[in-house]
């Protein structure tokens, strides 16, 4: 009970009176502005927009209504009538989401409406990370990153970015040609680089390939968590319902061979724990035994890497014993359409030799190009083809980077030996809307307005057919944000550098003529009216020639790592961490653990008893990279000896509802990465593992982690 | 219920709607989409860790997971569940000022605004779907710009939870009206079937034969939750077929 | 009332209360308390009678201008909530119409502040309420407006006329057959 | 019954000397019985601003949450109205018996019994989270044709209560009449007013003491009934709900004999509180100590049976919700709780008073205060482990009590002893004219 309790407590006895004489609520005596337009009360629209969440892209809905919000305008308060978006839903022309949506794609609406949005551009006064910014003019703040990009040679400047390909990324790419400096990188966050590697070596294309498992009868998934999160969870949850219960009479099946009971496990009528790593040992030993029931003629650079395996030691290196090896194979060749979903839902020191391997069996199945089977990619929109790619050198890049620009993407966060470099560089200069992880770093941040508060095109990692999603603007931005590609644009006049911006309008009548020219016979005008009333295109599904694997390459197994090992994993409903701040998401029961407001360190039920581990008693997590402190959760689920944390907490600045609360299981995943690729791996690592005194508490929505025995024990 | 409603459709009276839920638990994957849709569309407000700690969480609609078998032989048995809507609903005799009550629709009714808080409807709740208002709820500007000005904020001291998106069938009841038609299969969705990225969540008049719902009844696979207890619940589970 | 099953008559019908009310010296007692606190509650609601910002007149404008409700108050027929209308509206006829008079010099003071007309609401339903009041079913039933807002054709200032109190919509909702479900206003 | 030897009496008690000696010992006020006073005004007071706190921050701020919704409030509601039966019960019994040793216990009954009602009566108010609108459960005819649910076992609880806190006023306050006319003519100035208008112009005479006798006894005949249905009502509150182990036949007598037990502790321990207090040894002798001891004893055996019963069909019947209460109860955390209570509803009863050498009003005592230790802990176990074990296991929860809910309990007790001392000094805790009666009859 503390005074102002108090007081209030008090105040209720007299309070009656006072209210009762008052007559007019304070929101009413404060002026209401005369809106720019008029918004009609009680009354809804719908814009499409798209969801910038994911590499998924889902074309998505907004339930626009009137609204009013306070703000302080010379000092003075007033209420302002404003057009402000409800809530989102998918959009059902959309063919990536079809009117559905997810858990993070719903909880986005707290990203526009966050309360720790920045509320205008800001300028570092205190130390690096300190969090220590003074507001600061958009003139100035131009002016001032300007100068930095000018003064220092074009090659040390670094961009990075999400791997989205869209308007936006054809604005950095533009920009970045114009003050001559190298691609902008991604960080290896959802950008699929090992499936991208792999594909290129499978299909002989880039991109990432589609699977039809709707139409599938057994459906085996090696490291692709594709419910959970992946590529485009909303597409292929959609297409898993339809192959478990969409067509009369037939039910597909689901073998799932993951190192962690994911989303897509627990679906799965049968999972395949796999040891963390094992994945492309699992893939070569099932090819193996397949080749033995040989059923398609598959191509012979194929049957080649799947020849020689020792079916013994694979089965040793992935943990999977050889006959659940040997009854997946003959199920797999026995289904009248089957399909391997190739996958690294968890980024390996093997994983483009693992999803390449397991991408290949699709080969064996024959199952390429066939209804049930796998799509290779298709040819990117040509208009829009430069997205950043992910380049596995980017933290040596990093390293020597004079000038660092970061949008869209968290390094400070998700590669913690990052952090480093970002306090090392001359100048760093965010483009997020949120005072981050790696936001703190910067000199400059040049806040973005939200996704929903500006006109976007974006094509979506995996569509069924060709396709973009498109969005217009339709409610004002909340503060003053500017869109990134206005800045970039006023950044280059100010450096004085030749950059012409392309508007979302631009892009898609650029997309009109290569629509036109493939004799769709619509006008320009018609095209974009219809574009933006849809939300989108998409064209036809291509009929290109069937794929041929290009050089595969050799493939290494590597034994089975001892003791217990650490792996970190992208949450359902966190991602790669972004979804922390949302209040929704942290609400929302972790699949796995139950968690609210947190998340634990998955132990399975051995390991804890060997430590005298309960659910709640909080460990020390050490490995030759760092250490973290959480609490711990015993998931019956979990391999033996396999410690698994998902990524969403631990942030050191992310506004009130992220940051300092829990652990970030990067700290101790450590600089590992996939060997082809460079792409940072999520494990495995060994670690150690001490209990602690005290610590964070896991609260949980559900502490029954079973259904009790029905009858007296 | 049903029957009486056939027998009107058949006297050719004004038809009374009768609100059902199919969920095919063989579709569902657990993501949760439909927590976060359900939170969005109804102005359920988040408890913040410390009272989440306490269990007062608002869940309208959750996913209920429990694990089988050991490793590595182990499986998870999962379902939403949210306000299974009784025919027989144990919340509605125990109330004594008929706060909650089943409307002709088969809707069981929270009237916000008459609950004075007993919580013995959430005590007789078999489903534990009933959530109370600890306190007054509140949203962190401009949080609170998202608020659905079609249902009602609860103040502090009530009871609620999931109404069947009853604002959201009132909507499609006034839109076809207005557009001077009948209500057709599928005009009237709730937040969480119209998110379910598997298309899980069948939603509408069990008394039209012809509707989705009434359909997914038929096929066999379908049940109650907590069947022997009789509460007759409007919300079905298609178990899982393997 | 047709279209409900018989299995609903369990539930409390209210209509068992009009035959139970003023039967006793108990409820007499209480009706007369009611009475005397609504007589009261009159009494205050007069007392503190609002008083809008600017004196508009309903009468000037629908007898003397011939507009319609719906001209200013446009969602009354279609839309959940009629709407005040924005000085915006107003200022497209009295940027030309009767500057001169004084509440038309008050109003254009507003506009120059850019501020909208803090008018004072008369009709609605608090909070606690929890009303779900949507305007265009109303319409389409064919409810007067003056059903519910009284005569303000013949207003000045526009007053509450009407008490709008549970008891008002039952009873008129029975005298027209619609429907007396809770769920119809409260959700 | 009647067969109980009047000869507890002491031979010199006569008219005067005991109508003296009572009267005297309501003027006055020592030092400790002011310090009483003031402490238990204390607590109170912190007690109604702990409401307070509650009402204006929300129902949030006790320790209530999902899926224990109920809490020590209505633990405490059951535990009061279980000892309210104490009086009008015990008093009705003996009254209607004819048992002549009830002679000076049954006022300090009675008292119990209206206290403990208001008290009790009030935890409902206390345990809803809007009591402003408490009204609503009333009948009454309002604009909005709107009623309470006759249905609702709450609403049964309110008409219950309402009725057994008029019928024992009256109960009480009946047998008060000759003295408060004798408490008149014994006073002087205002309070003479107060007990001449209380009293009912009360004169003695025999048409008077006819009407007194004869109301007396209807009275007590109904009181019983009414006793009877109110416990088995609130017993409904839970039984007649769906909750694994609240669904249940023998809840009703069950509740019934758990409040005549906790009634008879709660008497002998005010019985023994008086005597030292107010030295009325001479009143109280330890005749009227082991006859109750000997109901209580009684009822302790009752009381065990119930519970065998309860748990032995719960166990056997094997149930699936059933039993995860059940273990739930019986193990672990809840378990400690229950095995105390079975020491000492049964346990400790059964051997203080069920072996004649140890039986004395210390040792009766002890066992008073052990059996409303362990009648708590039932209410308790009744409540939260069948809540916190809801049927879907997802959903269960547990409880833990706040400041609030541990302050207004506190403050119920202090209540209770504070309305005690009130009432020993404006009327006479032993009935001077039915103590006159019996000593006349000898």
């Amino acid at each position: 009970m503390d005074r102002r309790n108090f007081v209030k407590l008090v105040g209720t006895a007299s309070g009656g009176a006072v209210t009762g004489a008052c007559g007019r609520q304070a929101e009413e005596i404060i002026p209401l502005l005369v809106p720019e337009e008029s918004v009609p009360v009680g009354a809804e629209q719908w814009h499409p927009s798209v969801c910038g969440e994911c590499s998924a892209a889902c074309g998505t809905l907004a339930r626009v209504m009137a609204s009013e919000r306070e703000i302080e305008v010379d000092g003075e308060l007033v209420r302002q009538k404003i057009a402000a978006v409800k809530k989102l839903e998918g959009n059902p022309l959309d063919p990536v989401s079809g009117g559905r949506l997810c858990a993070r794609g719903h909880a986005s609406l707290q990203s526009l409406y966050n309360p720790d949005r920045l509320r205008g551009p800001l300028k570092r006064v205190g130390p690096r990370a300190s969090g220590q910014f003074e507001a600061v003019s958009w003139d100035d703040a131009i002016a001032e990153a300007a100068r930095a990009l000018t003064g220092v040679d074009p090659d040390r400047i670094l961009f990075l970015a999400r791997a989205r390909e869209g308007v936006r990324a054809e604005n950095i790419a533009r920009f970045l040609d114009a003050i001559g400096t190298p691609p902008a990188t991604s960080i290896g966050v959802g950008d699929f680089a090992a499936e991208r590697e792999a594909s290129e070596r499978v299909f002989g294309r880039s991109g990432l390939p589609l699977y039809e498992i709707q139409d599938s009868t057994l459906v085996l998934s090696i490291g692709a968590d594709f419910l959970g999160g992946w590529t485009s969870p909303v597409l292929y949850s959609r297409r898993y319902g339809h192959m478990r219960q969409g067509r009369r009479e037939l039910r597909g099946r689901l073998i799932h061979a993951e190192s962690r009971f994911s989303l897509t496990a627990w679906n799965a009528d049968r999972w395949l724990p796999v040891w963390p790593g094992g994945e492309l040992a699992l893939a070569l030993a099932i090819g193996h035994v397949l080749l033995s029931e040989q059923i398609a003629d598959a191509p012979a650079s194929v049957v080649s890497i799947f020849a020689d395996v020792d079916l013994e030691q694979a089965a040793a290196a992935s943990g999977v014993p050889v006959e659940a090896i040997r009854q997946t194979a003959s199920e797999l060749a026995q289904a009248s359409a089957p399909v391997v979903v190739a996958g690294a839902s968890m980024v390996r020191q093997n994983s483009a030799d693992a999803v390449a391997a397991a991408a290949a069996l699709n080969w064996l199945l024959g199952c390429v190009g066939k209804p049930g089977g796998v799509t290779p990619p298709t040819e990117p929109l040509e208009a829009l083809a430069r997205q950043p790619g992910f380049s596995g050198d980017w933290s040596e890049r990093l390293e020597q980077a004079a000038v660092v620009l970061v949008d869209g993407v968290n390094p400070a966060y998700n590669a913690p030996a990052s952090q480093s470099a970002l306090a090392g560089a001359e100048t760093v200069i965010s483009f997020s809307p949120f005072l981050d992880d790696t936001s703190a770093f910067a000199d400059l941040i040049l806040p973005d307005h939200d996704p929903l508060e500006q006109a976007l095109l974006e094509v979506p990692a995996v569509s069924p057919s060709p396709s973009f999603a498109a969005a217009g603007e339709f409610v004002a931005p909340l503060y003053d944000s500017r869109p990134t590609a206005t800045v970039l644009s006023e950044l280059a006049e100010a450096a004085e550098r030749p950059f012409e911006e392309i508007t979302v309008e631009e892009a898609v009548s650029t997309l009109h003529s290569a629509v036109e020219s493939a004799g769709s016979g619509t006008s320009a005008s018609d095209f974009e009216a219809k574009v933006f009333q849809d939300g989108g295109w998409q064209g036809q599904p291509s009929r290109k020639p069937p794929a041929t694997p290009g050089a595969l390459g050799t493939f290494e197994i590597a034994s089975k790592q001892a003791g217990v090992v650490f792996q970190a994993y992208e949450s359902p409903q966190f991602g790669s961490g972004s979804g922390a701040n949302r209040p929704w998401l942290q609400e929302l029961p972790d699949p796995t653990s139950s968690a609210l407001w947190g998340l634990p360190v998955e132990l399975d039920p051995a390991t804890a008893a060997r430590l005298g581990l309960v659910n709640g008693d909080n460990v020390r997590i050490r490995s030759e990279h760092g250490a973290l402190e959480a609490p711990v959760y015993v998931n019956p689920a979990a391999i033996p000896g396999v410690v698994s944390m998902a990524l969403g907490q631990g942030h050191a600045s992310y506004g009130r509802y992220a940051s300092g609360r829990g652990a970030n299981p990067m700290v101790v995943v450590g600089a590992a990465h996939d060997e082809r690729t460079g792409c940072p791996a999520m494990g495995p690592t060994p670690i150690s593992i001490e209990k602690i005194a005290g610590g964070a508490r896991l609260v949980q929505f559900s502490r029954q982690d079973r259904d009790l025995p029905p009858h007296r024990v | 219920m049903a029957e009486q409603t056939t027998q009107q459709a058949e006297q050719g009276a004004e038809r009374t709607p009768q609100w059902a839920m199919a969920i095919d638990l063989d579709r569902c994957t657990g993501c949760e989409a439909c927590v976060v849709a359900c939170a969005s569309e109804n102005n359920v407000p988040t408890a913040g860790e410390d009272q989440a700690a306490m269990g007062r969480t608002k869940h309208w609609i959750r996913i209920d997971r429990y694990y089988e078998g050991e490793f590595p032989d182990i499986k998870v048995k999962y379902r939403p569940v949210m306000c299974q809507q009784c025919d027989e609903a144990p919340c509605e005799p125990v109330c004594p000022v008929n706060a909650t009550y089943q409307n002709a629709e088969g809707l069981n009714v929270q009237i916000y605004n008459r609950c004075i808080g007993t919580r013995y409807c959430a005590n007789n709740c078999p489903y534990t779907v009933r959530f109370f208002n600890w306190f007054a709820p509140e949203w962190a500007a401009p949080l609170n710009l998202q608020l659905n000005p079609d249902v009602s904020i609860r103040p502090a001291g009530v009871m609620e939870k999931c109404t069947f998106c009853a604002h959201k069938i009132k909507r499609a009841k006034l839109d076809a009206d207005a557009e001077g038609r009948e209500l057709a299969d599928g005009d009237a969705q709730p937040a969480c079937v119209q998110s379910c990225p598997a298309e899980a969540m069948v939603f509408g008049d069990m008394s039209d034969a012809d509707s989705k719902v009434a359909k997914q009844l038929g096929s066999g696979r379908s049940g109650q939750l907590l069947e022997s207890l009789g509460t007759k619940p409007r919300v079905f589970y298609l178990e899982k077929a393997d | 009332m047709k279209g409900r099953p018989a299995a609903r008559a369990v539930r409390l019908e209210p209509a068992s209360a009009a035959r139970l009310s003023c039967t006793s010296l108990w409820g007499e007692f209480l009706v007369s308390l009611a009475m005397l606190s609504a007589l009261l509650l009159l009494v205050v609601q007069t007392a503190s009678a609002s008083e809008q910002p600017i004196g508009f007149s309903h009468t000037a404008h629908i007898e003397k201008a011939s507009m319609q409700c719906t001209d200013c108050h446009e969602g009354a027929t279609s839309r959940d909530s009629a709407g005040l209308p924005s000085i915006r509206k107003c200022m497209l006829c009295h940027q030309f119409i009767a500057t001169d008079l004084p509440e038309v010099v008050r109003l254009s003071e507003y506009w120059e502040r850019k501020h909208e007309v803090p008018w004072e609401r008369i009709y609605g339903f608090a909070k606690t309420a929890a009303v779900q009041f949507r305007h265009a079913p109303h319409a389409r039933a064919e409810i007067a407006c003056s059903q519910c807002h009284g005569d303000v054709a013949s207003m000045t200032v526009a007053v509450k006329a009407v008490t709008h109190t549970m008891g008002s919509c039952i009873q008129c909702h029975r005298d027209n057959s619609a429907t007396d479900d809770c769920l119809a206003c409260h959700f | 019954m009647d067969a109980i030897p009047t000869t507890a009496l002491t031979p010199d008690s006569g008219h005067a000397s005991v109508r003296a000696d009572l009267l005297g010992r309501m003027r006055g006020a020592s030092g400790p019985y002011l310090a009483g006073v003031a402490v238990c005004g204390m607590i109170v007071a912190w007690a109604l601003f702990a409401w307070g706190y509650q009402i204006v921050n929300g129902f949030g701020s006790t320790g209530v949450r999902r899926p224990v919704y109920w809490g020590f409030y209505i633990v405490n509601f059951v535990f009061w109205i279980g000892i309210s039966h104490a009086g009008t019960l015990i008093s009705a019994i003996l009254r209607l018996t004819g048992a002549e040793w009830r002679k000076p216990v049954t006022r300090a009954a009675e008292a119990i019994t209206v206290f403990c009602l208001m008290i009790g009566g009030l935890f409902p108010l206390i345990h809803i989270s809007r009591p402003w609108f408490f009204y609503w459960m009333l009948p009454y005819p309002n604009e909005r044709l709107l009623w309470p649910n006759f249905r609702s076992p709450l609403f049964w609880d309110l008409t219950a209560i309402l009725t057994y806190l008029s019928g024992s006023v009256i109960y009480l306050y009946l047998p008060l009449i000759p003295d408060l006319a004798e408490l008149a003519n014994h006073s002087k100035g205002a309070k003479r007013r107060i007990y001449r208008a209380l009293s009912l112009g009360w004169t003695g005479s025999d048409r008077q003491w006819q009407a007194l006798e004869r109301s007396m006894k209807l009275m007590a005949v109904v009181i019983l009934a009414i006793a009877v249905s109110v416990h088995s009502v609130v017993a409904y509150d839970f039984s007649m709900s769906v909750m694994p182990t609240w669904h249940n036949t023998i809840f009703a007598p069950y509740f019934v004999v758990g409040a005549i037990f906790s009634g008879i502790a709660a008497l002998v321990l005010v019985m023994a509180a008086l005597r030292k207090m107010m030295g009325l040894e001479r009143y109280l002798r330890e005749v009227h100590f082991v006859n109750l001891s000997k109901l209580l004893l009684l009822m302790s055996l009752i009381w065990g049976y119930f519970t065998f019963s309860e748990h032995l069909t719960t166990w056997y019947g094997n149930l699936p919700s059933e039993i995860r209460v059940f273990q739930i109860r019986e193990h672990g955390l809840f378990g400690m709780l229950f095995w105390t209570m079975v020491a000492c509803n049964f346990v400790i009863p059964f051997v203080l008073l069920g072996i004649s050498k140890l039986r004395s009003i210390p040792t009766i005592a002890v066992s008073s205060a052990a059996v409303l230790v362990g009648m708590w802990l039932e209410r308790f176990l009744i409540v939260v482990p069948t809540l916190s074990t809801p049927p879907l296991a997802a959903a269960w929860g547990s409880y833990a009590p706040s400041w609030i809910e541990l302050s207004i309990t506190a403050g119920t007790f202090a209540a209770m002893v504070l309305l005690y001392l009130l009432f020993v000094k404006a009327f006479p805790i032993i009935a001077i004219w039915e103590y006159d009666d019996g000593v006349r009859a000898r």
